[in-house]
């Protein structure tokens, strides 16, 4: 398992291809990998991410840990940024290892079903009209709650 | 005990920590939340609607109404938007 | 739309890399990674996929359509190996980019369900005793059956 | 026609494609399948459950029971184990 948040940016791809390294004979990998969104009708200038790092490692880290039981995941890594972010830059990945496609699936989308409500980040969106933080939606609260049935 | 705000708060409050030596009678993390909604104008317009708040002990997610003890840190965290 | 069946080798994180660099201000990126599976308890030498590739073009074309109807995806990106491989050698891979995590993460896993039953490839395992040809399972006739409904 | 053959199906024919002029009476796909059944015992062991195989007429997958017409190509697929 690697957890890690950091101001630093991270390569997708280079970050997939170190974790299937790892354990690539399991079989399956999902990675979800969460970008600066920029929509036409949507435009953002830029996005800051505060973050409370010595929580957001423990939150992640038991997040994770719940995935990997829940499932049998072979391994998991969440990376996590923060700081100012341009658009299509990288926010978040989490990659998901498993002898099963969807255990892989499963594993991947509930650490993201958490980590939306549960890690300790916060947007602030730089638009041609000024910044404004983005509001907690109702719908990452009904996303976690599927995982609790 | 040192207060800990993120983000939204932080900016309410144009503050992102401060000591404060909370009276006897601020036992639980619901408490100062109170206390500090009771501090001045600015307290009393962040806190307007406390259940919200996530908080955290010495970097530990507590349970509403969890009692201080011997915490040194306490954060509080608006609705999270990470991800 | 990307669809490739060939026999080259593929790299899963430059290929990660490329189909965000195509869009990736979207949002949201889901990919998933099959490779040769090996574990301790059911070790193999190697995989051989047979592939009908006309046909095969034809119809992860036709599925990979159907998810981005289906799920308004942004783009999708299919690619699938075939040829003889070894144990962590990558397979196939699926990346589906969305404004919204669901929609991506349904989209990459509607792909691989539809894929395992529809798409003409057929894995052949070389283990120790000898040659086999993986037989069909009816956990992937299910798994393809929950989007019909 | 041309008729295809893929994976344990080529093995068990020993075949992976071979030309066949079908006699009148072979019209839908499932005649071509009944045909290469009766036409020998490596035939009628390979097509022993008819049901399972999925069939393409020039690269594209038909319902069973389709007409050839004018089909040049007909592949026979035993179920698909890609991915």
């Amino acid at each position: 398992m690697d957890i890690r948040v950091s101001e630093t940016p991270f390569d997708p791809g280079a970050e997939s291809n170190a974790f299937l390294d790892r354990g690539k004979a399991a079989g399956a990998a999902v990675t979800f990998t969460g970008l600066v969104r920029s929509l036409p009708d949507d435009p953002i200038i830029a996005l800051t991410l505060e973050c409370y790092p010595e929580l957001a490692i423990r939150q992640l880290t038991a997040i994770a840990t719940e995935a990997v039981t829940r499932f049998s995941l072979a391994d998991i890594t969440v990376i996590h940024r923060y700081g100012r972010m341009l658009p299509g830059e990288p926010i978040v990945q989490v990659m998901a290892l498993s002898a099963h496609r969807q255990a892989a699936f499963d594993g991947a989308q509930m650490v993201m079903d958490y980590l939306k409500t549960d890690a300790p980040f916060w947007k602030k969106e730089t638009t041609a009209t000024g910044e404004h933080w983005v509001e907690a939606k109702s719908a990452d609260d009904s996303a976690k709650a599927r995982w609790e049935a | 005990m040192k207060v800990l705000y993120f983000a939204w708060l932080r900016e309410r409050l144009n503050l992102s920590e401060e000591d404060i030596a909370f009276p006897p009678e601020v036992v639980t993390t619901g408490d100062v939340i109170a206390f500090l909604a009771a501090r001045d104008e600015a307290g009393a317009l962040a806190f307007e609607r406390p259940a919200i708040f996530k908080t955290a002990l010495d970097a530990r997610i507590v349970p509403h109404g969890t009692p201080l003890a011997d915490a040194k840190i306490i954060a509080l965290l608006p609705p999270m938007t990470g991800g």
